[in-house]
């Protein structure tokens, strides 16, 4: 199982870093921190998950979009 | 109230200042309330902190240094911290250093607030880097210090700053994961973060990979923030074009206190002496080209920038050779001590160089050394009180020259002559040539005439009396008192009485320094000549980017870290 | 064993990208992907050694290590507030530049002086 | 050129290879147990925390997390300053104004039916999250969970109640200071507690009042809401000053 969720993590994060569109990226990006916070469940590691899932997937999405926002979706 | 009760307040003294601070900032629409929480928070902060300080060095001088265990019940689980004299004299310099700097600040009225609290917070992660005894507080106590002096670089607001800044967060950023990466090895293989119980774990073990790359990884990210040779390329532009009272606590101190973070990390090793060995010889290397790339430099801030890599090349050559030889003999602690004394005086005469050529700057709105002419007739226009900004420069200037009678003089000349007889000898005499020659380069801007009548440039800046007229005092008590703070220093780190040679004023040491500022001059008068100007140029424009920083981290850990293996392998 | 492999190959992507890849937003993405990496890391191996939550109580000698945990806790959030304020230092760039290319802000970064 | 570059690549890539093989592929050394094993036997005898890795986390090196809530005061302060000054950058009068994220006050007419909708949703939610916040903040020692995610949650209620909100209600959030007083004395409050035990019982980071009868998982609660208090207000004080940033 943990095998199968960090195959899936490499596959968003060559996708997060190829991608021209960079709103999709930053999507990719908060999926790779509810995954990880999935194999922290699986894990035992319940502190870590919600941590994970609140800061990594919540905090960091938000401050992502907002530079988007300010910024351009189009990377380069 | 036992010593380990209070010891604590000296480090959390600037922290409440900061909470506070933070509070005042709330309040900033009540004028006079913020204005006075202002002040009082934080000059009571360096004040109580300086209070306990000197009490906790004058009692760790009496019984040696202190270690103790903080969190519930003094378990091993919980964060080590030791206070050792080494530690506590260097944090003594960086409040000295950081109230002068905030004087500075303060008379400009530009994000005071802001200013103060970083300032503060950065003040506390100098003492927790340089007391803790455990890994991962480390990691915290140098991201703290990291993002800290990433945003007080930011602060300038200016576009280059920015980019200096966002540069600097990333290399470093970059090596702080392989920081966490050791961290990890390092608590898989002994069971522990606690300086101690590691070295228990690691004595006598066999020399694997893990343990190898271990240590490499967490020797290249802290030898990152200290600018060492291949590791150095995000300070230029950090330490230019930062704010001035920035520049200051940032060259003057902050680069200094991971190396002495790192010295009982390094010993934790059975082949600590192999370590020391490869940080020598990168000091002398890097002391070396940074000064040629600081002769080159037609910016006044970023040839100051360079110098503070070559001066910190001196201080790594000297621990690192510390190292080689182990802090158990005599030289090397000789080394060790050596390498203290450069650093306390190198923060003195640096941060004040900054701060004299920032008003310098600021008055005469050139920061170009070939285009500013005659600074010290239009500082004395301007102000009167600008005398003593020309003092100030000067003395440090000769003191960073070394020329006799100043106080890097001395520590120089204790380090250069331990390396008698060796290759790095000859590169620190070439260093020190280089030295000289930039310096009467960067002097020329009070004499070199030129045009005064264009009087609005000028701009009329307050002078800050008191950190000058502080600086000018330590710059002077250092110089002259000079011997009793050397021996005092060696017998109260190391609490015994070493025989060190003083004699700085014997005829061959007299004879080598009148050399330098010979061959010195001569090549500033051969500037003129269009091939070495042509040169000069071609080597100020090189720049390097942020791939070639991120690259030599990488390349770092895995060279030591294969050097390390290789070593063992011949050694055994 | 194949599970810390899979978790090198993310480290080698991410630092890669870190160091290659043109766009400063990219090497911030680059950079939580590298940070991702490593805190999997430490939960991955502290759990070798249990198969129970890090709680008191009954299967207490079988839980999983509850050092690393507290650790990752602190490590994460310190990536996130790196991530932050590099992000706001970007949003400052492109005010000025309009790009994310990093070798456009250097050629011009130096021009400007 | 381009040979040289290529160059670069194949070694960097053997470089990191090279690492990621030493540092990540562990050999066949168990992992440590001497941490586990203490604190299964004293770590609620000594914390009164159920939860070990709270226990870890806010009594044996509660120092480290007081560092971790200083780097986020800093990047905060940082990230707050760069963002005023790019507001002053784009403080252009002559360009068309819009505000971000806060629908409301948007001039797009067709998007009046999402707003309202908005709004309704973001209210009823709002005070579930916000109390779901306060909970896994104050569960901490028992339940996993914390200050730190508790007040990250409780950030994310606050911002769900501005989004709902139309623009004049954030300046408002922004003006009168309510969210910077408590993350300020919030952090003053965790620096004082702290201290105080060093006067108390000698130990800097324990239980102050040990000696007057109160438990020690009063004191992790205590830690807990501070750190909750002062993490929640702070990430909503970020989140508000970028949103309430004009659009150029």
């Amino acid at each position: 199982m943990t095998e199968m969720l960090l195959v899936l993590i490499i596959v968003l994060a060559v996708f997060s870093l190829i991608s021209r569109d960079l709103i999709h990226s930053v999507i990719a990006l908060s999926a790779i921190s509810l995954l990880s916070a999935l194999i922290f469940t699986l894990h035992w590691a319940f502190d870590v998950a919600i941590t994970e899932a609140a800061v990594g997937a919540g905090v960091t999405t938000i401050i992502f979009v907002w530079a988007l926002k300010h910024t351009s979706r189009k990377d380069i | 109230m036992n010593l380990e009760s209070i010891a604590f307040i000296f480090l959390m003294a600037p922290l409440l200042a900061s909470g506070f601070l933070l509070l005042a900032k709330t309040v900033h629409h009540h004028e006079r309330l913020s204005f006075v929480i202002y002040y009082l928070s934080t000059i009571s902060g360096f004040l109580i902190s300086l209070f306990f300080t000197i009490l906790v060095l004058t009692k760790v001088n009496q019984r040696g240094p202190v270690s103790f265990y903080i969190g519930a019940h003094h378990s091993e689980v919980a964060i080590s911290y030791t206070f050792s004299l080494d530690g506590l004299i260097i944090f003594f310099v960086a409040l000295f250093i950081s109230f002068t700097s905030w004087a500075y600040n303060d008379r400009k009225k530009t994000k005071q607030i802001e200013f103060s609290i970083i300032l503060m917070i950065q003040l506390f992660s100098i003492g927790a880097t340089l007391f803790t005894r455990d890994l991962f507080n480390l990691f915290v106590a140098l991201e703290i210090m990291g993002i800290t002096s990433y945003v007080l670089i930011a602060f300038s607001s200016k576009v280059r700053s920015s980019v200096a800044s966002l540069y600097y967060l990333l290399s470093s950023s970059a090596a702080m994961i392989f920081f966490l990466l050791g961290t990890y090895l390092i608590y898989r293989l002994t069971g522990s973060l606690n300086y101690h119980q590691i070295r228990e774990t690691l004595k006598g073990t066999a020399m694997s990979p893990a343990t190898v790359f271990a240590a490499s990884s967490i020797i290249v990210a802290i030898l990152m923030r200290s600018a060492l040779f291949p590791l150095h390329f995000w300070l230029p532009n950090a330490h230019a074009m930062a704010m001035h009272p920035v520049s200051a606590i940032l060259s003057g101190i902050l680069i200094k206190i991971p190396l002495i973070a790192l010295t009982p990390f390094v010993q934790l090793f059975d082949f600590s002496q192999s370590i020391g060995t490869v940080i020598k010889i990168l000091g002398a290397l890097s002391a070396f080209f940074a000064v040629i790339f600081a002769f080159c430099q037609s910016d006044i801030k970023k040839l100051l920038a360079y110098h503070s890599i070559s001066q910190m090349g001196y201080i790594t050559a000297a621990w690192g050779y510390a190292m080689e030889l182990s802090l158990a003999t005599e030289a090397g602690r000789i080394l060790y001590t050596a390498s203290i004394l450069h650093i306390i005086f190198h923060a003195l005469f640096k941060s004040t160089l900054f701060l004299s050529c920032g008003t310098i700057i600021d008055v005469t709105a050139q920061r170009n050394v070939y285009k500013n002419r005659n600074a010290a007739r239009i500082l004395i226009s301007a102000d009167r009180k600008h005398l003593l900004t020309i003092i100030a420069f000067f003395l440090s200037a000769l003191s960073i020259t070394a020329i006799p009678f100043f106080n890097g003089y001395y520590s120089k000349n204790l380090i250069t002559s331990s390396f008698h007889h060796q290759w790095i000898y000859t590169i620190l005499f070439i260093t020190g040539v280089f030295t000289t020659a930039s310096f009467l380069k960067l002097s020329a801007i009070f004499f070199r005439p030129g045009p005064v009548e264009n009087t609005q440039t000028i701009r009329k800046e307050k002078v800050p009396v008191l950190s000058y007229v502080l600086l000018i005092a330590a710059l002077t008590v250092t110089a002259v008192y000079h011997s009793p703070i050397i021996t005092g220093l060696l017998s109260s780190v190391f609490s015994s009485q070493s025989d060190i040679h003083l004699e700085f004023y014997e005829s061959e040491i007299w004879m080598k320094s009148v050399t330098t500022i010979i061959i010195g001059t001569i090549l500033y008068i051969s500037i003129r000549s269009r091939t070495i100007s042509h040169l000069m140029h071609l080597t100020e424009t090189v720049e390097v980017n942020l791939q070639s920083m991120l690259i030599s981290v990488i390349l770092s850990v895995t060279g030591l870290g294969i050097y390390l293996l290789v070593r063992g392998v011949i050694l055994i | 064993m194949i599970r810390y492999i899979l978790l090198g190959i993310l480290f080698i992507i991410g630092m890669y990208a870190l160091i290659f890849h043109r766009s400063v937003i990219k090497k911030v993405i680059a950079l939580g992907i590298v940070n991702t990496s490593v805190v999997l890391l430490f939960i991955i191996s502290g759990s070798s050694i249990g198969d129970a939550p890090a709680f008191t109580g009954e299967q207490g000698a079988r839980m999983v290590d509850p050092m690393v945990q507290a650790l990752m806790l602190t490590a994460i959030v310190i990536g996130v507030c790196i991530t932050s304020f590099s992000l706001a230092l970007i949003v400052h760039l492109w005010g000025r530049f309009e790009t994310f290319d990093i070798d456009t802000i250097e050629k011009r970064g130096d021009d400007e002086s | 050129m381009k040979m040289k570059t290529a160059a670069v690549h194949v070694i960097v890539i053997f470089a990191l290879v090279l690492l990621a093989g030493c540092l990540f592929i562990p050999d066949d050394t168990p992992w440590p147990t001497d941490v586990r094993t203490r604190l299964v036997s004293d770590g609620e005898k000594d914390t009164g925390a159920k939860n070990l890795v709270s226990a870890i986390y806010l009594a044996y090196r509660a120092f480290d997390t007081l560092g971790e809530t200083i780097v986020l005061i800093v990047a905060i302060i940082g990230t707050m300053s760069v963002v005023e000054s790019v507001k002053k950058i784009s403080d252009d009068p002559t360009t068309a104004v819009t505000y971000d994220f806060s629908l409301v006050k948007e001039k797009r007419s067709s998007h009046k039916l999402r707003t309202h909708l908005l709004e309704v949703v973001t209210g009823k939610i709002g005070p579930v999250v916000l109390l779901f916040g306060f909970y896994v903040m104050g569960q901490g020692h028992i339940s996993p969970g914390g200050g730190f995610q508790g007040g990250t949650i409780i950030a994310s209620g606050i911002m769900l109640f501005i989004l709902g909100n139309p623009y004049s209600k954030v300046t408002e959030m922004r003006q009168n200071k309510i969210l910077s007083t408590i993350e300020a004395s919030a952090f003053v409050l965790f620096i004082l507690v702290s201290l105080l035990s060093i006067l108390t019982s000698g130990i800097f980071f324990s239980n102050p009042l040990e000696a007057a009868g109160v438990k020690y998982e009063y004191y992790i609660i205590a830690l807990n809401a501070l750190i909750g208090l002062k993490v929640g207000s702070g990430i909503s004080l970020m989140c508000i000053a970028m949103m309430s940033r004009r659009r150029t």
